[in-house]
């Protein structure tokens, strides 16, 4: 992932990514050709935009080498039908990896609320979790 | 895991909170009401973003060892471009703004320094002074100055005497363009002296397209969450399904005092009637009164009634905002309710429906029922009572704002499925 | 009719009722005044009106009526000949600055910035279309038989799509806009509001936005195309001047940009609007809807917690905020379109019989409405006041479109009425 | 009640500025607050009037008066709208009560506000001598 494809992730358009001054890539003159006396009459104008605050990046934790023996930790953050879809990963599970140990949880609090005492859980008690999140 | 439709949205979510190559997988979209049977075909179906097997991808997630790019710690700056465009002909700034995602998609003013200094002068704070912070929905908050505010107000039309009330505005943080797969509605009352010093629109056509202060402070808060909380990125920042109409501009309402018989809204929030205030909502939508069940009755008309029965067609996710024209509220008096806590009592007490039709909405199951799980009232007691116990459609009469808006060329009112969030000095900006 | 008479209107409608007489012929007319409303006053009031002042004049009213029918006519008053209102100069020249202020203030705009329209401008959007610039494209008035009806040339529609932000690809849907006369600023004490639904390849050649944030202001088409409707219908028929032509007491929010709604063809199961209308899907076509208002859809009952979500109870408990005077215009998300063909319903016109049945209202509840849209004639024989009747008696008070982006199964529903669909190809 | 051109025209939905025909220079040079005169921001431009185009308006003279309304019948109409029968009401009781021998006679306009009366029209001009006709609401 390149820094032009990161950082258009963070809503930003590669024009502005580029910093590029406006002249460097200057639009074609207007269709009509004969460009107007007044019309090419030069300004400048003020970015719009605030200012974001820097990432603080945070670094993944490290893999499992293999999920055989392990306990997954299924975590529903209470969307609608959230809990369906989990349970049959839980039976899908069971069928394709039995060695395997799955825990369904559902998160306290509505959605974009955080369950100190389920994440404790599962660091304590699991070894990986899949959250489903959306509609 | 997320389904398909927010894969854009999970991605710069990540991104923009530290940790850009998280190994998110994709499920068709939507889950809520398929059948197990139909869950169970996603679980073992492919990842409809990436084209693999959902469960290989899942599993691969967690044990595919870690790259160096994954551990990366620190911190990294988001760039926003230079900050000034130019020099280039008006035509081709008009253009820029518009192609980078800087405009509501219609002609602004362009914002030289000469129309931002002018904007500056409507304000005695420092153009460097930061005022506020925002964030579109779930995202990092940005911060912002008096200039960046001025560059926007500068765009949207604005003249210098409104900068105080866009300031205001700006200042609350409040973004007008919040992101939820529900496309919101946001509202601003206006009080005080300042709707006749800045011949704001309060009578024929209030709410419609024919006064400046009224279209372009409106306008400015739309143009302010976009480029100073990054908000209104359809797919990233903006996730309304369907988008809602008012975003263009707004809805500005100017209360008309003149015409009103009850206190005005900021001083029933505490503040003095000179003093100049804006007092901001957020909600869904904005309804007329003619659905009511006795609307257009001549003798007698009973607005009460029709405003209560117009609130049972709200959701009580979002509060209610009820705009009188004064000929309505002249009837209103007439009919006993001669100050606005009278009314909303009486419409608090007679708007009810069973604690089943409550459970039932789903809004509530999402947004209440956790909160009544932890015990919270009223909505405990609302989980916990019969079905058929009539509760009321909101906590508290509070919960109901009554302003006063129109030019009493027919006694009509509108209902906003608003809540009321947040009232801010504007004298404080001037 | 050659006799004497003496209007008396109340207060609130005085700049509309002097104008209104001057653009009828009689700009002198000897109109007399008293307070308003009279509606819903008791007789002693009304009394005490006539008793009293004419709030305009201040001279007692009666005394001001009797004498509006016998003093003597002035030579002014019994003219007779044409007289052309001026609508200004062909052309302004100034600064971009000062024109940008001249046309705020001589009420040319929606008081929102526009660009500035140069001939330049105005020659390049003409490109847009195979039309001549003199062509008379049609007639528009705020209100059908209150006002009189002006006309206007392709040019003068270019000159407002200039100012709006439009570019000339979108012209040819303002023109079929303009051509139907509709003007989005209708007068009436109501603050009515218009949409207008567009079909047809066109929408992708324009990359009009029917997806995710389809109706809010995140696309130029369909912004812009929308905003030259509001001022043209300022700007070619007089419209939109508060107290005169354009009498909305409170004003809605949505003209300012008007609904303008690409329909999201290919994520709907169902044929697209204008094929129903008749046209041939390659056809690109905009079809014009008016009414009160739109909701987001969410007050009603039925989107319950239950694991698939009724959405035609919902869509049919969401039409209780309306009046029947407009039908119900649904704008659904594709996902509630393809649910409710998991629900069964798997063409429009089974979910429009379905919401016709069930769309019910008490007879009790209704029979005092200005607006009850009580069946009148034969069908009211042997209705009481308990019995359950459909809200709107036909099914063509119904009309269905998709548009959204899928990130959730939401619908909004406009109280509004289906008029009439024009051809955009024609104006190419 | 003499009436200039500007005053007349200005009724018919005018604002003065455009009646004058003026360019727009002469209108808003005391309204340009947007900054330094610098030679870009000088620079003219011209720009088009996006009116359309109003038809012609007929001139109707009005009726001649009568020398006096005694003895006189005068037709009360109603355009239909809520109030106005009772408020008709109220001006016969006032005729009634203060010009005796002026006979009223109420009738109510027929179709919406907006609906011509063809029907009614005839009977006043063969049975009236004036008419007061309320309309608003």
């Amino acid at each position: 992932m390149n820094r032009r494809k990161l950082l258009s992730l963070l809503g930003m358009s590669p024009a502005l990514l580029a910093g590029a001054e406006l002249g460097a890539q200057q639009p074609k003159a207007a269709k009509s050709g004969k460009v107007p006396s007044a019309g090419n009459a030069q300004f400048e104008a003020l970015n719009p935009k605030g200012s974001p605050p820097p990432v603080r990046l945070i670094p993944m934790a490290p893999r499992l080498n293999t999920i055989h023996g392990k306990t997954i930790y299924l975590v529903d953050t209470g969307f609608m039908s959230g809990g369906v879809l989990l349970q049959q990963m839980q039976i899908w599970f069971n069928k394709n990896y039995p060695d395997v140990t799955v825990v369904f949880r559902k998160k306290a609090g509505s959605y974009m609320e955080d369950d100190p005492p389920l994440w404790k859980e599962i660091k304590e008690k699991g070894n990986a979790a899949i959250m489903a999140i959306g509609h | 895991m997320a389904t398909k439709s927010f894969a854009d949205l999970a991605k710069s979510n990540a991104s923009k909170r530290g940790m850009p190559h998280i190994r998110a997988c994709f499920t068709p979209h939507p889950v809520w009401g398929k059948t197990a049977e139909q869950l169970m075909a996603y679980v073992e179906g492919d990842d409809p973003v990436s084209g693999k097997p959902l469960m290989k991808e899942i599993i691969d997630g967690l044990t595919v060892p870690l790259t160096a790019e994954d551990t990366k710690t620190g911190m990294m700056d988001v760039n926003v471009g230079p900050p000034v465009f130019g020099p280039d002909t008006l035509d081709n700034l008009q253009t820029h703004f518009l192609n980078n995602g800087m405009t509501d998609f219609l002609p602004v003013i362009i914002p030289t320094p000469e129309k931002v200094d002018a904007m500056l002068k409507g304000t005695s704070h420092h153009p460097d002074e930061v005022i506020g912070k925002m964030a579109a929905g779930a995202f990092a908050a940005w911060t912002y100055t008096v200039k960046q505010v001025a560059v926007n107000a500068v765009m949207a039309g604005c003249e210098p005497e409104y900068f105080p009330v866009v300031l205001a505005v700006a200042s609350s943080g409040m973004a007008a363009l919040g992101s939820s797969t529900t496309s919101f509605a946001y509202s601003m009352v206006i009080n005080g002296p300042i709707r006749d010093k800045l011949n704001m629109n309060y009578t024929i056509g209030a709410m419609g397209p024919f006064a400046q202060p009224n279209a372009t402070i409106g306008r400015a808060w739309t143009l302010v969450g976009k480029n100073l909380g990054n908000g209104g990125i359809p797919g990233d920042t903006y996730m309304g399904s369907q988008g809602n109409n008012t975003n263009y501009n707004n809805i500005v309402i100017a209360e008309n005092e003149k015409d009103s018989p009850w206190t005005p809204f900021h001083v029933q929030k505490g503040f003095r009637p000179e003093e100049n205030v804006v007092s901001l909502f957020s909600g869904e939508d904005i309804r007329q009164g003619h659905g009511a069940r006795r609307a257009g009755v001549l003798e007698n008309p009973m607005f009460d009634d029709q405003i209560s029965d117009i609130f049972r067609t709200l959701t009580s996710q979002f509060d209610a905002l009820v705009i009188c024209d004064p000929l309505t509220v002249r009837r209103l008096v007439e009919q006993g309710y001669d100050t606005k806590e009278k009314l909303m009592e009486w419409l608090w007490k007679n708007t009810q429906r069973t604690a089943k039709d409550y459970r039932d909405s789903a809004f509530v199951y999402t947004f209440h029922y956790p909160r009544a799980l932890r015990g919270e009232e009223p909505y405990a007691t609302w989980y916990k009572c019969p079905e058929g116990t009539l509760i009321p459609y909101w906590p508290k009469p509070d919960n109901i704002v009554l302003v006063v808006a129109g030019g009493q060329t027919n006694p009509f009112f509108q209902v906003g499925n608003l809540t009321y969030r947040v009232s801010v000095s504007i004298d404080k900006w001037m | 009719m050659g006799i004497p008479a003496a209007p008396i209107v109340t207060i609130a409608f005085k700049d509309l009722a002097q104008t209104n007489c001057a653009k009828r012929g009689m700009p002198l007319q000897r109109i007399s005044y008293t307070p308003h409303p009279v509606w819903g006053k008791t007789d002693e009031q009304m009394y005490a009106y006539l008793d009293g002042n004419d709030p305009v004049h201040n001279i007692p009213l009666m005394k001001e009526i009797v004498d509006s029918l016998t003093r003597p006519l002035t030579a002014d008053e019994s003219k007779t000949g044409t007289v052309t209102p001026p609508v200004g100069a062909p052309s302004f020249t100034d600064t971009a600055d000062n024109l940008q202020q001249y046309f705020l203030d001589n009420g040319m705009t929606d008081t929102m910035p526009i660009i500035i329209p140069t001939q330049e401008k105005v020659d390049a959007m003409l490109k847009g279309t195979s039309h001549k610039p003199d062509e008379v494209v049609g007639k528009m008035t705020p209100a059908q038989g209150a006002f009189p009806a002006w006309s206007f040339t392709v040019q003068q529609c270019a000159v407002n799509a200039v100012m709006a932000g439009a570019t000339p690809d979108y012209f040819p849907t303002i023109l079929a806009i303009a051509s139907t006369g509709i003007s989005a600023l209708f007068s009436s004490t109501n603050s009515l509001v218009s949409a207008a639904v567009i079909n047809g390849p066109i929408r992708d050649k324009l990359a009009m936005n029917y997806g995710i944030g389809a109706m809010g202001p995140f696309n130029q088409p369909n912004a812009t195309i929308g905003r030259a409707w509001t001022l043209m219908s300022r700007n070619l028929d007089g419209g939109g001047i508060c107290g005169e032509t354009y009498m909305g007491s409170q004003g809605n929010v949505i003209n300012y940009s008007n609904l303008i709604i690409p329909e999201n063809e290919k994520d709907s199961p169902w044929p697209p609007f204008h094929v129903q209308k008749g046209f041939k899907p390659e056809e690109n076509v905009i079809s014009f809807f008016f009414g009160f208002c739109i909701t987001q859809g969410q007050g009603g009952k039925g989107l319950g917690v239950k694991p698939v979500p009724l959405y035609n109870v919902a869509m049919s408990a969401n039409c209780s905020p309306f009046a029947s005077l407009f039908g119900a215009l649904f704008l659904l998300d594709p996902l509630v379109a393809n649910g409710l063909g998991d629900l069964g319903f798997k063409t429009k016109d089974s979910v429009v019989d379905w919401l016709q049945k069930n769309t019910t209202v008490v007879v009790k509840d209704v029979k005092s409405m200005l607006f009850s849209g009580l069946p009148r004639g034969p069908e009211a024989a042997g209705l009481t006041d308990d019995s359950v009747i459909p809200k709107w008696q036909k099914s063509d008070a119904f009309n269905l479109v998709v548009v959204g982006g899928q990130t959730n199964p939401y619908h909004q529903l406009a109280n509004m009425s289906y008029r009439v669909s024009v051809s955009i190809d024609k104006w190419i | 009640m003499g009436m200039n051109r500007r005053k007349l025209l200005s009724l018919i939905g005018m604002s003065p500025a455009i009646l004058a025909g003026a360019t727009a220079e002469a209108q808003s040079k005391a309204k340009n607050k947007n900054g330094r005169s610098g030679s870009a921001a000088e620079v003219k431009l011209t720009a088009l009037n996006p009116r359309g185009i109003p038809p012609p308006i007929t001139l109707i003279p009005m009726a001649p008066r009568l020398a006096t309304l005694d003895g006189k019948t005068v037709y009360l109409v109603s355009d239909g709208f809520p109030g106005a029968d009772h408020f008709l009401d109220q001006i016969a009781n006032w005729f009634k009560k203060n010009m005796p021998n002026v006979t009223t006679v109420y009738r109510l306009k027929a179709g919406g506000f907006a609906d011509d009366d063809p029907k009614l029209n005839a009977e006043i001009k063969e049975k009236g001598q004036a008419v007061i006709m309320a309309i608003g609401h």
